[in-house]
């Protein structure tokens, strides 16, 4: 099993959940976060004195996946997310070991 | 200039209670002997009440109040880190608790007690008033300020004395004790506030009464005298950790406008209330506060869509507020042509303090108190002796004697409240301290002082 | 005690509706044809009206109204958390909205005809008022109320009919059912508030009123009434999950700040207001609601300081709310001294109450209604027994008949309201049920029960 | 109908400013000399002057911008996302402040100057005011307006010219450019605002009076006018982004409530001073108003109850606000079971208009300016017609002549505010456009066109 | 060392705490987040128009723990934030390479 | 590569931020979470009841790096983040095992 985390811009959200639900992702776990990287933040004024907001509002997918379907998701989630502009984001992919429901005693794959 | 205000009764010191007994005391054991024979005469004259005029003022009370609390709370609060929004709504609620409390042990009296007094002299009283009405002894439900009851004028004049202290708490926001603010606003409201309110409203025989200073509704008393507390302050408690390196940005803009539209409509009681009757005068006073204020806004968006392009909402707050400072003194003799001007040259000169000459100067006056009171107020207070409106509605302009007579009545206040708060700072500096620990600085005054967070999501 | 009420009008009852006609068809049918006469007689007498009375008296009723919408909602919105701040909004609203309809069907003329009384007669209506102004019946644009059209006071009165029952709500804030809270404060309202409004201010032959009893702007009607309402609520609807585990912090201290705010400023239509006049009284109103409000904030305040070295917000704006709650009753016949007496009892009673009685007995009375409304009124309606001024100014203090009066109209609306209280909950419990499930409490009201988030991020 | 309007007066064309001379100069050099010969005769003649009703009409003028700032900006501003707050609370602040300087220049004097005005005729001044009061030329702290200062007059009738435009942009809200928007609205309240309400309210010879038009407060001057030119802006601009598709949830339900409290509290004014006076009708539409808006509040949370089970927050504030508007036309003449039927039957139409019909016809009403005000104020309009209420207080119902002069002045308000919107928009779209860039529209217009964040944490 | 990532229902966060300082594990890292999962939104209403809404509050605990310690850590977290409900939520558990306290100069094991 | 997770004070994001721009570092990506651990919270107060706030407000820094530039990322952190205060916080590494760039087709390292 695999976890995606992927990094996105906050407006390609919904698009993204449906091109996962399409190819039957059923689960995912999201997080409001701030990016830092290439794309330049915008600049805010207050009083008088300039500054520029380097952190951007960005979100977090992780996505827990059986191996197989990593190759898939993240494709699915490259043309979702893709505006073509710079701080599209970034896809991760992280060994998982262990996984649970914790509802049920599932574990493994069939927790997912 | 146009304060109506109660004359010395000689019943008065008859009760006078000593000031430092105990006022609960006082409460409890007033006597009520001698003074039948003083009243019986007073029911049989006709009685000055105007029920108009009551009821103008009433509200205009409440107004006033309702500048300070919500409107500066949330002015303020709205301004300031997440972490310090509510030390800045305690010390206004604390403000206004304890001014009230103040203003009747002995406010009211060396504000507006003109025992002493004489038209044409300069003497002790022309700068404080005597203890007469300390405890605000002798005044009744048939006491009279003119057309409304005394106890009205005691109350609006104390929300006057509530909001002076409340503007300067801005100017050192997120980082004095609160134990050193309260102690330095007491102070400061004892030597600074009651003075310069006595000097410019107690009538004949106090000093800008008699250099015939126009002052409507407190362009000196308030606004100047605040906005020089601010400035010293600042410098002395020093800078914000962080202040130039970061944004230090507000968190919550919404409640700074909320704050902004209270303080708009409350100065409406402000100024057309220190007509003290609900007249012509009155009338006008709206107009010209309502005309300076969207003169003023209008600038400052104007100005920064011009420099940036993006005309802010708190820009538009802070030129709102510029503008109702600038027409405050000027209110009750200016026209709306007048009040144009007058929105419109505060506003320019607002904005180059709160920006370029903060920024020159490196000074940490953190929601712009001299900024905006500060100069807002000097703006006005000088304006206000050249722009005039006679009766038919006719507007004029020119520099001349008035105008030098307001410019020596914004020296006096600056001079005076400058050095009042200078002293009283740094006595409490060699003291208690004015500043909290950097820890609590960076935990924030919600948690460090007052053991409270502002949200819980 | 102060009340104007109108007269009974014999005209009135040749067009009672019956009450359970449709009030639609009533509006679109009201007879005109033999109110004729009467009316050209009365055109011919002199107009018993002030406008300047009648300008204060439309002022306070917003005042009034404005302490509810937004104020009381936002003070209680911001004391409860995130998931449940809609509910206490929605229940807010809602009791303006019932109250209204209530009150021009039924509730005026319940509360103030004097039908049937007679001075120093104990009878029915020395409880009730008759149904001869049902729907407002024959109350016109020239109908008046002493110096004020009668419209006015209707309106007037309304709000406090208004925010009587939505200050009940706090007790039982976060769990209560929506339709359960609508069923219980609408006879709550008809059973409990209509008649001890009735009983304290509908004049001669009325309960309190033969009593002697003094309760000028409502410590028994609105505040002792509400008070055991809401420690009777909270105790039949049980305990909050979590109740003594965990924090329940407040979601948004800035908002209940900003309703204690508005509860300040509105409070002086509240007070002031029940003059029904704008004149010296009034003007005193005005002045003791300030003194002890500012007196009992600062008293919490310091105790807080004293027990914990952090005076917080949620305690200086429940201070605040304790002593404009107990100068209620008093605000008519006290002076400043005496004020500042009450603030401070009101406030050390209410933190007593507020923290450790409610600890020692363990109910969950959420957001204090007893500990601030039944216990302030009790001290401020005890008090107003206690405390007098003079007319030249001059305060005492006795303690005598005058309590002894005080205390029996307490007694009298303890039992009341708590009896009706009692009686209501149980049929509601019995048949509907008074709670929200387990599963909709953890999920919150907002979504539970009114399908919507507060916030949206 | 019920506005008195100042008389033309002679000595105002001898000083009247070339419009587009600097404003600046007028105010500096404005002749006093030859009006000193009517000023003194004017001195000797009693003044009209009612305190009373100058204190009532000085506070419905705070009350009413109150509405505006900050009441419409935060039941707007809490309506949308997070990320467009302080485009609204902006907009807002902007409106205010523009209106007012148009005002003072020419508004005032193109809305109510009667110069050329005759009962009986139909001409061009029907339609549209003389400009000799344009800069407010004569106007002074002695011309009077009835019984209350011409300054009052002005600054009332100026919060209604600020509070219109400010309506409409709710319609488009989230999407249109701040500098198309600023354009279209001083468009606007040239070419339809100031027209209609000159119709309305000027007097004898003015369009709608002729007719004798019933138009209280507002219904076509202000709701209807605004409600159409919200429907045409709409629909020009475009829908939202996602629109349909996501849920675009209000960011902030408790600031949208509190919005719609100060809107109900502020109405008072609104309504209640359109009676220029404080007195018998005005306190009967202090009555009706709270009336109407609890009924309508009441309706529409009945309409949801009934249909999904939860009661909403959002909706009873859409209830209060759709009553509120409705009662605006009748509130001079209706009693109060009147009140409750425009109450009930507005909230059912703009129910349906806000839900049903945008839906079916695709429209992106965003904050449903048309839905409630468009719509509510049609009803009212017409149903102004039917109700009426007698001097004794008994009402009656009718559907007669005075129901279609109603229907004709609504028709004529939606046509000409149509056209107008229609042209104006046409010219911009093809001009500098309406829209901003699908980039700024994601990234909210906050930041995009105003450089600022509204929370940050 | 493993990383310990457990996605639960919010108002288990207490229990689930209490849980854990049983069994000795005394840091961990929590962020709110929003999932999206077999368990259906509800129904919000607006304006008369309906939308179910998908993402539901959650809380991720994330907790560093050193291999031996996960299988109890699991269980207890399991049984602390079990309501039987479905949206019950997951646990998954991945490797960590190196830990470092910043404080001192701890490394490895000692760091947690 | 590798995927480095801090947990800082939030005042010394600043600080880190500026430390890891001068070895290089481009990006990264900052959540706002609450923290558990040997710190002890601040006491509240409402009513008069006392608590204490177990949670206290963090940052948590996520920055992929390729492998040989973890020692020195870890070390900048460390000097910029460290108060010398109980709190300081905790820097995990974990291994990341692919990475995408979603504006492009970069992948592995290129794409960070
Ligand atoms: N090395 C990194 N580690 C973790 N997150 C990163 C890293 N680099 C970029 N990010 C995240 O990806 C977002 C987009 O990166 P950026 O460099 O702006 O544009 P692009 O994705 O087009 O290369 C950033 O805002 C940040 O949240
Ligand atoms: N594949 C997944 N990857 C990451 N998080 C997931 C995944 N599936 C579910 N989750 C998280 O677990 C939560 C609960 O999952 P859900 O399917 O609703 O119920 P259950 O845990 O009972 O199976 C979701 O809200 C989401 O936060
Ligand atoms: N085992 C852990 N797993 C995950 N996060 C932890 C762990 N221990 C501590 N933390 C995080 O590190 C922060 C600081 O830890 P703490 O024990 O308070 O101090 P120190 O870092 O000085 O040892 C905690 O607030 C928490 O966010």
């Amino acid at each position: 099993m695999k976890l995606i985390k992927a990094i996105i811009k906050p407006f390609k959200l919904e698009e993204v959940k449906e091109a996962l639900s399409e190819i039957g992702v059923e689960g995912m776990t999201v997080t409001e976060v701030k990016g830092f990287g290439r794309q330049k933040g915008h600049t805010e004024i207050y009083r008088g004195s300039e500054y520029t907001v380097d952190f951007l509002p960005k979100v977090k997918i992780e996505i827990a996946v059986p191996a197989e379907l990593v190759a898939g998701t993240v494709e699915a989630i490259k043309k979702a997310a893709r505006s073509g502009k710079i701080g599209d984001g970034k896809i991760f992919v992280l060994p998982i070991e262990a996984a649970f429901r914790i509802r049920t005693d599932d574990e493994g794959e069939s927790a997912l | 200039m146009n304060k109506t205000h109660p004359q010395p009764n000689p019943r008065r010191k008859s009760i006078f209670p000593i000031l430092i007994s105990c006022f609960f005391v006082a409460a409890a054991s007033r006597l009520q002997a001698q003074d039948s024979v003083v009243d019986a005469m007073a029911e049989q004259m006709p009685s000055p009440l105007d029920s108009g005029d009551t009821a103008w003022m009433i509200v205009a009370t409440a107004l006033v109040l309702f500048m300070t609390l919500p409107g500066l709370a949330l002015f303020y609060g709205g301004l300031v880190r997440t972490k310090n929004v509510l030390s800045i709504l305690v010390q206004c609620f604390a403000m206004a608790a304890v001014m009230t409390v103040l203003w009747v042990i002995y406010g009211y009296s060396v504000a507006f007690n003109t025992t002493g007094m004489e038209a044409g002299v300069i003497n002790f009283h022309s700068f404080f008033g005597g203890l007469g009405t300390a405890f605000l002894s002798g005044i009744g439900v048939e006491s009279f300020s003119g057309s409304i009851p005394e106890s009205v004028f005691v109350t609006f004049q104390m929300t006057f004395a509530i909001i002076t202290p409340a503007l300067i708490v801005g100017a050192f926001a997120e980082r004095m004790k609160f134990s050193a603010i309260m102690l330095f606003c007491v102070v400061w409201f004892t030597f600074s506030y009651l003075p310069i309110c006595h000097m410019a409203w107690a009538g004949d025989g106090a000093l800008f009464a008699e250099w015939g200073v126009i002052d409507f509704a407190g362009g000196t008393v308030v606004h100047i005298n605040a906005g020089i507390a601010g400035l010293v302050a600042c410098l002395m408690v020093g800078k914000r950790r962080g202040f130039g390196a970061e944004p230090l940005a507000p968190h919550n803009v919404p409640l700074t406008l909320i704050g902004a539209s209270m303080l708009w409509v409350g100065w409406f009681g402000f100024n057309a209330g220190s007509e003290l009757a609900a007249d012509g005068t009155a009338g006008m006073a709206l107009l010209v506060t309502q005309v300076a204020t969207a003169a003023a806004a209008l600038a400052w968006m104007g100005i920064e869509w011009i420099k940036s392009g993006t005309p802010t909402a708190v820009g538009a707050a802070t030129g709102a507020v510029a503008g109702l400072v600038a027409i405050t003194p000027a209110s009750g003799s200016v026209g709306p042509m007048g009040a144009l001007a007058i929105g419109l040259a505060s506003s320019v000169c607002c904005y180059l303090a709160a920006t370029k000459l903060k920024r020159r100067l490196g000074y940490d006056d953190s929601l712009d108190v001299f900024g905006v009171h500060g100069i807002g107020g000097i703006v006005g207070a000088v304006l206000a002796g050249c722009f005039f409106m006679g009766e038919g509605g006719a507007e004029s302009f020119s520099l001349g004697m008035q105008t030098w007579v307001q410019v020596k009545s914004v020296l006096v206040t600056i001079l005076w409240s400058g050095l009042v708060s200078l002293v009283t700072l740094t006595l409490i500096q060699k003291t208690m301290g004015l500043r909290v620990s950097e820890e609590d600085e960076e935990l924030g005054l919600d948690l460090a002082t007052h053991g409270e967070a502002g949200y819980t999501h």
